[in-house]
């Protein structure tokens, strides 16, 4: 463990922030730009990796044990959310046939 | 904790429930249980216990909260008895699923480490990216549970990077540590732990649907079953407040002038849109989605109010303002089906020449949602101006004033509706459950606002 | 206790209504409560011990329900309970729907307004000003007349948009109040604001009552409420109704932000004086009768506030005086106003003419309202008007004057309208027509000998409120002369 | 305390009760029963003033105040309802009963086949009550009580016929342009009050030695009096009232609109002499005033062809006279004018009304014509009056007029001339009056005058008794009187003390002046008795002048110009566009841009996903923004 904690700090931290930063906008821009569900629900999935990503690398730097094992709280929850978000997806698929995010607009104003 | 626990096991034994296909035993063995864990969150009154490391502090601020949910909780599993009697499908899972948003509610309001906000609040949403969809076959339905998923995995993961931030910037997710950190920097922050506690404030916003992160709140609490706005818009909101508080009391007293100054732009932002975007709204569940931002906005006000009488003016106002909700949502229902599904205003023409009772009830309701005295909406909103006021931000009053007068006009236009005679009248079905669930809270109300609490939380 | 049993007899017998099928029974115990309610009033007002009352309600926010009373309450409860029992008998053997929840407004009202007058606790007050309110907001959405629904929710808004920012007024000089804050009106009184705070809180208060009274150019929700209210209503809003922003401005401006007021007092007599010439001129060019008493009240008002901010002893006698001849005169001609659309069907003055000749009791009683509202010598107007003018004259001549061209123009406009309705050739649509009712005399005549007697003898009135008026001008008289020691 | 003087107060009190018991029970009397009931209610209160005057000379003393209760008291203000009897009042008070008295009687008769006679009789009452309120008050706001008490009358009995708009309208003018005065008079007293801490007479009149002449308050509150009295008494400019107040009964233009109400400014300022002493601008004020209108009135009355229309425009000119006389400071003989004058034009318009009555409601004097000889009696009587006014010896009018003529000639010789002239035209008119009335052949086609009863012509008879004679009460001592009149008054107020005017002089000013009048009745005599001239028809062209005369100098109509229409206009003006456009608008303008403004922000609730992110992120830059550059 203490080795791969000291195999991470061989790359300077900002690198990671960087990276990260770098992950989760793209993921952001892809949530903006696209209009398939099942992108954007990727690039959602990004955003939780990017996230993941940091806090590993928090962690490691920090030497504490506490950012990694939020990261498996993520996972998991990410796991869920997703799981729930496919059932939505098959239901609005079946009700509208498409997976088109712009395409239920009928409750605004 | 024990109560937390057992309402885990509640929720799962209704589920196992559903397979008798017993649809009536559902709703008085989930008041039962919610009766227990009421009585055990008693029980736990004064205690201030800790666990998992104090991850968890059920002190008297979070039982107050949990306490006030419960109660409703267990008033919209009243409505619920009539409302579900209509309906086909799996009854046992929406009792199980609120159960279960219950006690993601429960962890956000006790939480003292970030992770255990994380897992309150998604424990929380999940269920409800369900009980959005609940009407399967259902449009609009669909549209709400999809949008409320989309945006509220995108807020989380908002939230989560923020997270991120201040852990590497604090490198801890205790929030009394948080607290030590930034009161070592004198107000000028480092821009990483700046980015990241707005990132996380933002993840909260959301969740209480506070401007400009409110757009989802409307079209799901439209698009979703009645009951699950009912409990949307009490229960969930109740919780994200408390949530919200704890994390600025625990966390971030005193503001950073930066996050004050944001986070008054939000109140500000809310109160307007709320109550402006309410003004000409003729669809009455989406009139109430607006007013609940615009209440969401005065609890704001209140919150930045800092004053350690804040959280028990934030729980008297859930509470009395969820106390009005349901009931006003049941009379909804009830109109609604004798309208033949109409949700506009005008289908409460002719209520006061049908059910003069109910109307009278559902006028005091709306007099509390406004602000009218005597009833406890009016010490509500008192207490939160007497807070703001006091503290001496008083232009921001002026304009909450303001808007509690638009408020005022769009409850008092939808009273003018009940008052106004139909051409052809129909028939409003009234069970007794629910018109004894409208006295009791329209009475309630009233009485709340005469004898008024302030608890030391 | 006396004061708590005044309090609640008018909501507690309204709560009992809806007991009662029978429509005339629940009016007659109505009336009963109204009146016996009346009779416990003069007998505080003749009794010679004081009478209080309080108990602790909020503690934690400093709210005591505590009632009590001074001469200028007094007034305004005699005012308040002298004219319910008339209102409620405007309702009799009238065809009306709702009778009872009608009837238990009409009490709630009565009940919210003796509040508001006993009120020793600005909390307290405010609670009992907008509770006054909202009655009066169903009487008018309820049993109003065409367009009810627009203009009830105008008003309600407009009123209520002042309401609270009197709301917050009363919050912040909470919020002054010293160690553990309290809304107390007698703790109120003793702070001490800077001047360049009295400035701007004093129009934060007073928006409230210049929207009720209504002062120019507040007044525009005023007169199309009126004509389209129920006569009852109307009776209520503007007999009783408008001296609330009286009293208010009475309990909170002038003790509790007197330096505001010196600094604002001519502005706002300019403007009240403005608004008498003003409604009155319009009121002129009505064509229809109950727009044109409305106006007519409204110069009326006027005059009452641009003597208020006088605040010499006249003026403030007068005021109060006023206030109760108002009161009578005006529900007594919203009664008559009621009589005459009832007998030909129309308030509009085209469609009217000659009902003397069918109706000539009924001439003759309006004629001497009418003269009452014109402040005709030995009736209570005068005595009023004349104390008032007296105290602005001692402002300014000019003021005086201005304020005195009710007298003239309260003769074009009045005389005019009793011309229209009562003179001339009779119409042909008032063949049918016939005299006044028992139940009109029953009515009308307490209301004209009320206007008379005190006309005639005023005194123990002017006795009532003289301490207090003493008092309240003590309380700005060191200041005032501290302000012109400090502008000369 | 005088002994037996609390009967003075059954003085007002009789024609009150005389007033509730014919207004309340005017459904029940039939006949002649109000008619008898209010005469007598009036004739008893003259007695009683009467004998009052007998106790008040037996006293010794020269007033009395009687005080009922505390009215008003506010602070320093402490008016009490009290009534003071001194000679002054006694005389305006036997004047008002005993005419009144008279007006009474004959209106029975000549109201007799009204159906409203009761309330007739009722408001007659009540103005009896008013106008003994006012003479009787002991300061000036029961002085008030009565004035606006009497103005009402006034109101109600102009309008007596209350279906015709026109009446209406006169009434309502008549009371609009009184209150005109009574703000004035009204502001007067409350200056006089700040001035004197008191605004009773006696108080009043104690502590104004102590102002010395032309004291800018005195002036100032005389000159707010004076308003009061300009319109009470229907003066330049606010005399166009009394002419159109013409429109009441007859009896009622002989009672209020003759011999008492409008008097009641020149008693007011007589009442107020220590005061006007000390005011010489006023004075000089209301002699101008006084002058303006007597000659105006008489010019107008030149013109005139309805019979009570020239003697309205007579009564302003005879009122004029009496402001010219206040002007000089010869108050009390100002209160002698006010005396034989309400016996004269009493008369007069009693006559007059006889005449109406003969000829079935006929005004017009053109139509008139040789009614000597049908109506003896009325034509003596009214003869008897014409003499008196025209100031012809030894009737009452040339006592009261000549006095007046004098003291305008002590103060000024050009005042002297123009009065003089003023005199002259009166005689005229009066004479073409009686000419056109009484003389020639009847010039109505089909109707058939008679002569009054009895109830009519015996007040007609005692009238002109008291016109021919009244003048006697005072007569100057340069017939060898000792002026008995002016000596009684003097006790209740001051005068000037003018030098006498030497004896011979005053001879030749009668001569001249008697001379005159002869002239002008033989010229009115030969242009309507010998020439048969009868005046045009309205159609008729005139020269200019005439018209102008006839049209009134076109006085109704500038007022209506610059008061009438512009009030008419600044309402509609207020109304609509202030009120309605701007006010109502602006008010409900931020209502409907709140609304629209509501409209805007719930738009931006667009229900698109993809604008839903766009605006989050857009909020979540835009906060990142403002808090790293805050």
């Amino acid at each position: 463990m203490k080795n791969f904690s000291s195999a991470i700090q061989v790359i300077p931290l900002e690198h990671y922030i960087i990276l990260c930063t770098t992950l989760f906008c793209i993921g952001l821009v892809g949530v903006l730009y696209r209009r398939n569900t099942i992108i954007i629900l990727m690039c959602i999935e990004l955003m939780f990796n990017s996230v993941n990503l940091l806090l590993t690398a928090f962690s490691a730097y920090h030497s504490d044990p506490a950012g990694q094992v939020f990261v498996f709280f993520i996972m998991i929850v990410a796991a869920a959310e997703v799981a729930v978000g496919l059932s939505i997806l098959v239901m609005m698929k079946r009700n509208v046939d498409s997976v088109d995010i712009n395409l239920l607009n009928r409750l605004k104003w | 904790m024990s109560a937390l626990i057992f309402t885990i096991v509640l929720g799962i034994i209704l589920l196992y429930l559903g397979f008798v296909k017993n649809k009536a035993i559902l709703a008085p063995v989930a008041i039962a249980g919610l009766m227990i864990t009421l009585f055990l969150l008693f029980k736990d009154w004064g205690l201030g216990s800790k666990y998992f490391h104090d991850m968890i502090v059920f002190d008297n601020f979070s039982i107050a909260f949990n306490i006030s949910m419960v109660i409703i909780t267990i008033l919209i599993f009243f409505f619920g008895i009539d409302y579900y009697e209509a309906l086909e499908f799996h009854v046992a899972e929406h009792y199980a699923l609120m159960i279960f948003a219950l006690t993601g509610a429960f962890l956000m309001t006790s939480f003292s480490n970030l992770i255990m906000l994380f897992l309150g609040i998604e424990i929380l949403s999940i269920p409800l990216y369900v009980l959005a969809g609940g009407k399967k076959y259902s449009y609009r339905s669909n549209e709400a549970s999809f949008k409320y998923f989309m945006l509220g995995s995108f807020a989380t993961t908002i939230f989560l990077f923020g997270v991120a931030l201040v852990y590497g910037a604090s490198a801890t997710f205790y929030l009394p540590e948080i607290k030590i950190f930034i009161s070592q920097f004198n107000g000028h922050l480092p821009p990483m732990m700046l980015v990241g506690l707005l990132f996380i404030l933002i993840g909260v916003a959301f969740k209480v649907a506070v401007a400009p992160f409110h757009f989802w709140s409307p079209d799901v609490y439209e698009g979703a079953p009645t009951l699950v706005t009912a409990f949307m818009s009490t229960v969930v909101k109740t919780a994200g407040f408390a949530a919200f508080f704890r994390l600025l009391n625990m966390g971030l007293l005193p503001l950073p002038v930066p996050l004050e100054k944001a986070l008054w732009v939000m109140t500000g932002l809310t109160l307007l849109i709320g109550n402006l975007a309410a003004l000409k709204q003729t669809n009455f569940k989406r009139l109430l989605a607006y007013s609940s931002i615009a209440h969401s906005g005065f609890i704001m006000l209140a919150m930045l109010s800092q004053h350690n009488t804040s959280a028990s003016v934030i729980l008297y106002y859930t509470f009395v303002y969820s106390l009005a909700t349901v009931p006003i949502f049941i009379i909804f229902i009830l109109m609604k089906r004798a309208a033949d599904g109409s949700e506009e205003l005008s289908i409460f023409r002719g209520l006061y020449k049908q059910k003069p009772w109910i109307a009278v009830f559902l006028t005091i309701l709306l007099m509390s949602m406004a602000g009218i005295p005597p009833t406890s909406g009016f010490m509500a909103k008192y207490q939160v101006f007497v807070l703001s006021i006091s503290q001496g931000y008083l232009g921001i009053s002026i304009v909450a004033i303001l808007m509690a007068v638009i408020g005022i006009y769009y409850y008092f236009f939808v009273m003018r509706e009940v008052f106004t005679e139909r051409e052809q009248s129909y028939p409003i079905q009234v069970s007794k459950i629910n018109a004894a669930l409208i006295v009791v809270c329209g009475v309630a109300v009233v009485m709340l606002g005469i004898f008024v609490w302030n608890l030391p939380i | 206790m006396i004061l708590l049993i005044i309090l609640l007899i008018p909501f507690l017998t309204g709560s009992f209504l809806f007991l009662f099928r029978n429509n005339s029974s629940i009016r007659f115990v109505a009336l009963a409560a109204s009146v016996v309610n009346l009779l416990l009033t003069l007998l505080l007002a003749f009794s010679a011990s004081a009478s209080n009352f309080a108990i602790n309600w909020i503690n934690f926010m400093g709210v005591q329900f505590a009632l009590g009373y001074d001469g200028i309450s007094l007034i305004m409860l005699i005012l308040t309970n002298l004219l319910f029992p008339f209102i409620l008998l405007a309702g009799f053997n009238r065809d009306q729907k709702n009778v009872s929840q009608l009837n238990f407004l009409i009490l709630s009202t009565q009940s919210a307004l003796i509040g508001v007058f006993l009120a020793q606790n600005a909390f307290l007050f405010y609670v009992f000003w907008e509770l006054a309110l909202i009655p009066v907001y169903f009487i008018l959405l309820i049993w109003g007349g065409d367009g009810r629904r627009s203009i009830t929710l105008k008003f309600f808004i407009y009123t209520l948009t002042g309401s609270l920012f009197l709301l917050f007024g009363i919050i912040y000089l909470y919020h002054l109040t010293p160690g553990n804050h309290s809304t107390d009106f007698a703790i109120f009184r003793q702070l001490h604001i800077p001047e360049s705070n009295q400035i701007w809180l004093f129009w934060i208060l007073f928006i409230a009552f210049a929207i009720k009274m209504p002062v120019f150019p507040f007044h525009t929700w005023q007169p199309s409420t009126y004509t389209m209210a129920p006569t009852q209503g109307v009776m209520i809003l503007a007999g009783v109704m408008t001296k609330m922003g009286i009293y208010g401005a009475l309990r909170f401006l002038f003790p509790i932000v007197p330096l505001g007021v010196l600094y604002w007092q001519n502005t706002i007599i300019i403007l009240s004086l403005i608004g008498v010439v003003y409604a009155s001129t319009i009121a002129f060019r009505q064509s229809n009768l109950k727009k044109l008493v409305a106006y007519s009240s409204m110069a009326h008002i006027s005059l009452m506030v641009a003597a208020m901010f006088v605040q010499n002893q006249f003026a403030l006698q007068g005021l109060l005086f006023q206030v109760i001849s108002h009161g009578v005169t005006i529900v007594a001609l919203f009664y008559l106003v009621l009589i005459i659309k009832e007998k030909t069907g129309t308030q509009e003055f085209q469609q009217m003419g000659g009902l003397k000749l069918k109706a000539p009791q009924m001439s003759i009683i309006f004629l001497i309202v009418v003269l009452g509202s014109i402040a005709l010598p030995l009736t209570a107007g005068f005595v009023g008007e004349l104390l008032m003018i007296t105290g602005l004259f001692r402002q300014s001549a000019w003021f005086a004057f201005i304020g005195g061209t009710t007298m003239i123009l309260g003769a074009i406009y009045m005389l005019y309208a009793y011309q229209r309705v009562m003179l001339g050739e009779e119409k042909s649509t008032h063949e049918k027509i016939t005299d006044l009712k028992s139940l009109d005399y029953l009515i009308l005549v307490p209301l004209i000998a009320i206007i008379l007697v005190l006309g005639i003898y005023p005194q123990p009135i002017f006795n009532l409120v003289e301490e207090s008026v003493r008092s309240m001008q003590n309380l700005l008289s060191p200041i005032a002369t501290v302000v012109s020691a400090i502008v000369h | 305390m005088i002994p037996h003087m609390n009967l003075a107060l059954l003085v007002p009190a009789l024609p009150l009760l005389g007033f509730l018991i014919t207004g309340l029970g005017y459904k029940r009397f039939r006949n002649n029963q109000a008619g008898i009931i209010a005469s007598s209610a009036v004739g008893l209160s003259f007695l009683i003033s009467l004998s009052s005057l007998f106790v008040l000379r037996n006293s010794g003393q020269d007033s009395a105040t009687l005080t009922l209760f505390n009215w008003i008291s506010v602070g320093k203000m402490n008016i009490p309802f009290a009534f003071l009897i001194d000679h002054l009042s006694l005389t305006m008070m036997l004047i008002i009963t005993g005419v009144g008295t008279l007006i009474h009687i004959y209106s029975i008769g000549y109201m007799h086949a009204d159906n409203r006679v009761n309330s007739f009789f009722a408001q007659m009452n009540l103005f009896t009550f008013s106008m003994l309120l006012l003479v009787m008050g002991a300061n000036y706001l029961i002085l008030f009580i009565g004035w606006e008490g009497v103005g009402l009358c006034s109101y109600l009995l102009i309008g007596f016929w209350f279906e015709n708009p026109a009446f209406n309208y006169a009434a309502r003018k008549a009371f609009v342009m009184n209150r005109i005065g009574d703000l004035g008079f009204i502001l007067g007293i409350i200056l006089l009050f700040f001035t004197f801490n008191s605004v009773s007479f006696s108080e009043v009149f104690a502590q104004a030695s102590s102002f010395q002449v032309g004291a800018p308050v005195i002036t100032l509150i005389t000159m707010l009096l004076l308003v009061g009295a300009v319109g009470k008494s229907a003066q330049i400019p606010l005399f166009t009232w009394l002419p159109d107040a013409m429109a009441g009964p007859t009896p009622v233009s002989a009672l209020i609109h003759a011999a008492t109400m409008v008097t009641a400014g020149i008693y007011m300022i007589a009442r107020s002499s220590v005061l006007y002493i000390l005011a010489p601008t006023t004075l000089t004020l209301i002699t101008i005033i006084g002058l303006a209108t007597a000659l105006l009135g008489a010019i107008i009355g030149l013109k005139q062809n309805d019979i009570k229309k020239v003697l309205a425009y007579s009564t302003v000119s005879q009122l004029g006279y009496m402001f010219i006389a206040l002007g000089v400071g010869a108050f009390s003989t100002a209160v002698f004018h006010v005396t034989t004058h309400a016996f004269f034009k009493a008369l007069l318009f009693l006559g007059a009304g006889s005449i109406i009555h003969a000829m079935g409601g006929e005004q017009d004097i053109r139509k008139m014509g040789g009614l000597r000889t049908k109506m003896p009696v009325t034509y003596w009587t009214f003869l008897a009056a014409t003499l008196a006014i025209s100031g012809i010896p030894p009737f009452s009018g040339f006592f009261s007029k000549d006095l007046i003529l004098s003291k305008a000639f002590e103060h000024n010789f050009i005042l002297y001339i123009l009065a003089l002239g003023g005199a002259l035209l009166t005689s005229f008119y009066m004479f073409r009056l009686l000419y056109l009335v009484f003389f020639g052949e009847q010039r109505l086609a089909g109707s058939h005058p008679h002569e009054s009863p009895k109830v009519m012509t015996i007040p007609l008879i005692i009238l002109a008794i008291l016109s021919v004679f009244g003048g006697f009460l005072n007569v100057p001592t340069l017939f060898g009187g000792d002026s008995n009149f002016g000596v009684f008054l003097q006790k209740a107020m001051t005068s000037f003390s003018g030098e006498e005017l030497s004896h011979t002089t005053e001879i030749s000013l009668i001569l001249i002046s008697s001379l005159l009048i002869g002239l002008v009745i033989l010229f009115a005599y030969r242009t309507f008795v010998t020439k048969v001239l009868v005046p045009k028809a309205d159609g008729e062209p005139m020269s200019f002048f005439g018209k102008f005369i006839t049209n009134k100098f076109y006085i109704d109509e500038f007022y209506a110009t610059i008061f009438e229409k512009p009030f008419r206009f600044l309402s509609g003006f207020l109304y609509q566009k202030i009120e309605t456009t701007i006010l109502n608008p602006a008010i409900e303008g931020i209502g409907v841009a709140t609304l629209k403004l509501g409209e805007l922000v719930r738009k931006i609730q667009r229900g698109n996903m993809s604008f839903y992110f766009f605006a989050m992120v857009a909020g979540i830059l835009l906060f990142i923004i403002f808090i790293l550059t805050i």
